[in-house]
């Protein structure tokens, strides 16, 4: 998909991904285009982007080339500034030292609420996928930025299974349900980029990725989209932003 | 109450007080228990609640799980992290029957287990899913002698609603609502270390993971080490001890003791074993795991020949990369 | 609300939702952060809840509250592990009217404080006496974001009965009755460490104390150290850090900053100086105290004048005595 | 005091504590004479025994004549196997690792209860004490022996505060108030050595200390006591035992 503008489906949404974060902030990083999209914004524009990954890691650099295979191995610490426990890391969460969490999920809702657990009805799942690990703390405890392929089966009305929530049913439920703080803010796609409305807390779409019509975004969707007023179209990928993502995966071991 | 008949009779978890009787019936007196990874076994009886250390691919101690698997073991439950390949090989062999985990898959290169998805989907075995908070604020309460820790995090989800265990509580200070997780004391934790002495002094390098509580929160430990040192080395940087010799019953030397997974510092995984057990396992994950476990847990006579079926190439390359973070 | 604000309406403590959002506020970027001790004084207001890194006579602050009672902060609450002669010279100075703590003494070796029983026995101030494990559970809650942690002592006694503000408790799962000590999360921390960077990432060698939970739960941290060394050094490992630099928010240097107190590894207390102070102040607690601030506190020009009122030949003992811990 | 037998009051109560206790326990001790007495027994007959201390320190090894000022003292950690933190050191006690608490107070009564917050009414007090420390917790959680001096003020019906828990009111007041495991079970003084009975959980002395007859205990008691059925007469201080304290605390810190 859209090979036709010279960078992979993967390779746009981490370069968009990237975008969504400035500079001096902190973020919680999940491994694959998350981890990646942080990186490349470290070394492209937020030199004092903070890197946190759940194996326990605070201020990391990843190497490029040497992007690790989960954020549980050693090379997610090479050149970071400390080291510490997987509940530590996690608390500072629940804290508030945080300033954004970053994920992906196999289906997200119209609520933002994410799904890596169940396929299917959980009593009788027709997939088993992994599960939560980090993800539903950092959803219940920071901002959220969702970074996710765009496909019908994964843009759904309801997500089958509430693993990292999001805004639950919308409107005061997730502030109801005893989450205090966070929310995901903004859900960033091969096709689009999208936020939600303060009140209902519902998706809607913020800007259209080069050349994605209204039509085709929706034709790809499993709820019936919101647009916000003053729509954009997303700026296309930079020379400097692709050639900098492909020193950093030259084995497109996350941008394949 | 022995672990297995808690199993047989459903009761959840010890009481303090017989957790604090399990302790104080150890020898906690600093004394020599380095055994071989085949003696190391008998700390596990069938049906016990097993904690791993490390997570994903990092610090698996998967030597004592081939360890276990090679003795017969049977009906455990495994507490872990994250829970990674060692997860395929306990379902498969039929040595566990159920996971309490966050996260359960080979890793996220190699997409959902096969392994996990047929054992679970067929309803043959338990995955209990917690957030990885909660596990280690699970494992955290256990090691402070508390039956519970409170946190802000699963309140709302699915994950939540799948785990009656923990309780949602309003807050007598604040009016907060929050989780109360309960404790997880497993009867026996496996950990595997950089080094240790021979009384079970650990120091780790790196990523901590939760070994440290979980190792606390355990009524035994077992600990794999890359090496044994003296005791005087301990004792000339103890603040660097990190697991105290008195929480620890037996100590086994296995050089490579995570292999195919990582020890911090002193190699990275063994990704060329890993894909190719991937694709047998996945391609059909009963005939390929078979095929796996004969060839590679039951075939070799020794852990050493384990590692050599690995390939000493890969060895050398896993450890090169692996020393390879202490460069500056 | 400001902590003054607090004190002043007798709201006990920020929200968490308040908590959140002075940490967010807060520039966590890795930046330059070193100052001078006088400047770091600007980071705590009068009436700030004040967290003192260390314990007894170990690792304490005494260069930073030395600056503090200079810059004529009053109405502080201070909160400590176990207070030693820094909350003599809080309470005699006027700097701090209500003290936090498990013990409260100058040390075992010299009996009762003096200055402490004037104090506290004319009701002119507060000292809350908890269990040093309340005190430690206290700042964990803190650092964890929750607001309390169950424990299991106190119960019974009377220093659980002059502490209204804890809530005994049944737990959920166990039927147990529990203590439910409510988080403290001080404005302010002041902590002393053997090293840091400029950015605040702080190495701590040999006894920790509380003082990490301490860091975490504090809204501010104010680093004093024996040296800052290069990011580099910090980043070559890691897993030597203890607190993260987006905790601090000053970071200065000063050599010998415990004096006449403890840093392991650096220098052991000063114990004739120790011995003259405690013979003055217990002697005659209010002129004995006002003589000894007269002289030591508002008399030098400098934190090394004081240094050099100690006597460089105590200041070395101290050293050789505090480098010892590593002979083998 | 005692100073016709070749030996001083605090000398002889270190080497009694010390006999209390056993090779292969793991002691917890507070600073003064607890640790000393378990230096003494650790260098004497168990080589052994683990000792912790409440600055963070598991296994130390104490040097003969640099004894620490405090427990939280850099001395305390010399060729210690573990220092950790003062919270997590504590915890060892509450997850039930301990064998023996080992401290002293200033007041305690005839249930094992100490004070060493207030002399007097806790609202108005004669004397502000330094309070707890560790000792509320070490109390709470585990089995404890309490060596103090024997003063008639010191031994007192009811203690004015309780600081450190024993059996309270007695009977099975102590497991009703939620301490479910310890207790105080031996109190060593330069007088005599003292247990508690198993129902009221009421000290009874158990020997008395060479040349010490019940009337001069009775008479620097401040409570009535009870005795043992099998009353023993505790054996003096050998030679070694004097000897290496001796060296132990040359400067007389403790044992002054």
């Amino acid at each position: 998909m859209l090979r036709k503008h010279g960078y992979s489906a993967a390779e746009l949404l981490t370069i968009l991904s990237a975008r969504q974060l400035s500079d001096g902030q902190v973020v919680f990083a999940g491994v694959g285009i998350p981890l990646l999209a942080a990186t490349l914004a470290q070394r492209l524009r937020c030199p004092g982007l903070t890197i946190l990954f759940e194996g326990g890691v605070i201020g990391a650099f990843i190497e490029p080339g040497k992007l690790p295979p989960s954020t549980n191995d050693q090379r997610c610490t090479k050149r970071a500034n400390m080291v510490l426990g997987s509940a530590e890391v996690l608390l500072l969460l629940q804290r508030g030292y945080v300033d954004v969490g970053f994920m992906g999920g196999a289906q997200v809702d119209q609520y933002g609420n994410l799904n890596s657990s169940f396929i299917g009805d959980p009593a009788r799942p027709k997939t088993r996928l992994p599960g939560t690990g980090g993800g539903n703390d950092i959803a219940s405890l920071a901002h959220m930025i969702v970074a996710m392929k765009h496909e019908k089966r994964r843009f759904v009305e309801h997500v089958d299974f509430v693993t990292s929530p999001g805004y639950l049913r919308g409107g005061d439920t997730r502030r109801a349900s005893g989450l205090l703080a966070g929310g995901t803010f903004r859900v960033v796609t091969d096709l689009a980029v999208f936020g939600f409305d303060a009140d209902e807390r519902r998706m809607q779409v913020m800007s259209l990725n080069p050349g994605v019509s209204r039509e085709e975004l929706q034709d790809n969707t499993g709820f019936v989209l919101a647009f916000a007023p003053h729509l954009g179209v997303t700026e296309p990928p930079t020379d400097q932003e692709l050639e900098l993502l492909r020193e950093l995966d030259p084995d497109r071991l996350y941008t394949g | 109450m022995a672990a297995k008949d808690r199993k047989a009779t459903g009761k959840a978890a010890p009481t303090y007080l017989e957790l604090r009787e399990e302790l104080l019936r150890r020898d906690r007196s600093l004394r020599h228990k380095v055994v071989s990874l085949e003696e190391a076994t008998s700390f596990v009886r069938d049906g016990d609640s097993v904690g791993i250390g490390g997570s994903t691919m990092s610090r698996t101690p998967m030597g004592m799980i081939w360890a276990l698997i090679r003795a017969g073991r049977k009906g455990l439950t495994c507490s872990r992290s994250i829970v990674s390949s060692d997860g395929d090989l306990l379902y498969a062999s039929g040595a566990c029957d159920h996971v309490v985990t966050s996260w359960f898959s080979q890793g996220i290169l190699w997409g959902v287990s096969k392994v996990m998805r047929h054992h679970v989907e067929s309803g043959k075995v338990r995955y209990d899913e917690w957030s990885h908070m909660a596990m280690g604020m699970r494992f955290r309460a256990g090691a402070m002698g508390v039956p519970f820790m409170p946190i802000r995090s699963m309140l709302g989800s699915d994950v939540r609603k799948q785990r009656p265990e923990a309780i949602e509580f309003d807050c007598p200070f604040t009016g907060e609502k929050l989780l109360l997780v309960p404790a997880l004391n497993p009867d026996v934790a496996l950990i595997h270390v950089q080094r240790c002495d021979a009384y079970g002094n650990a120091q780790i390098d790196g990523l901590q993971f939760m070994d440290v509580d979980l190792a606390m929160a355990a009524n035994k430990v077992i600990l794999t080490t890359e090496r044994i040192v003296s005791n005087d080395q301990i004792r000339r940087a103890p603040d660097q001890t990190k697991i105290p010799f008195f929480a620890v019953d037996a100590v086994v030397e296995l050089p490579f003791g995570c292999a195919p997974h990582e020890c911090y510092g002193v190699y990275e995984p063994m990704l060329r074993h890993m894909e190719y057990y991937v694709g047998l396992v996945n391609g059909d994950p009963v005939k390929g795991m078979q095929q796996y476990i004969e060839r590679f847990v039951h075939g070799p006579k020794s852990w050493s020949e384990f590692l050599a079926l690995i390939g000493i190439d890969e060895l050398l390359e896993a450890a090169r990369a692996g020393e390879s973070i202490y460069d500056a």
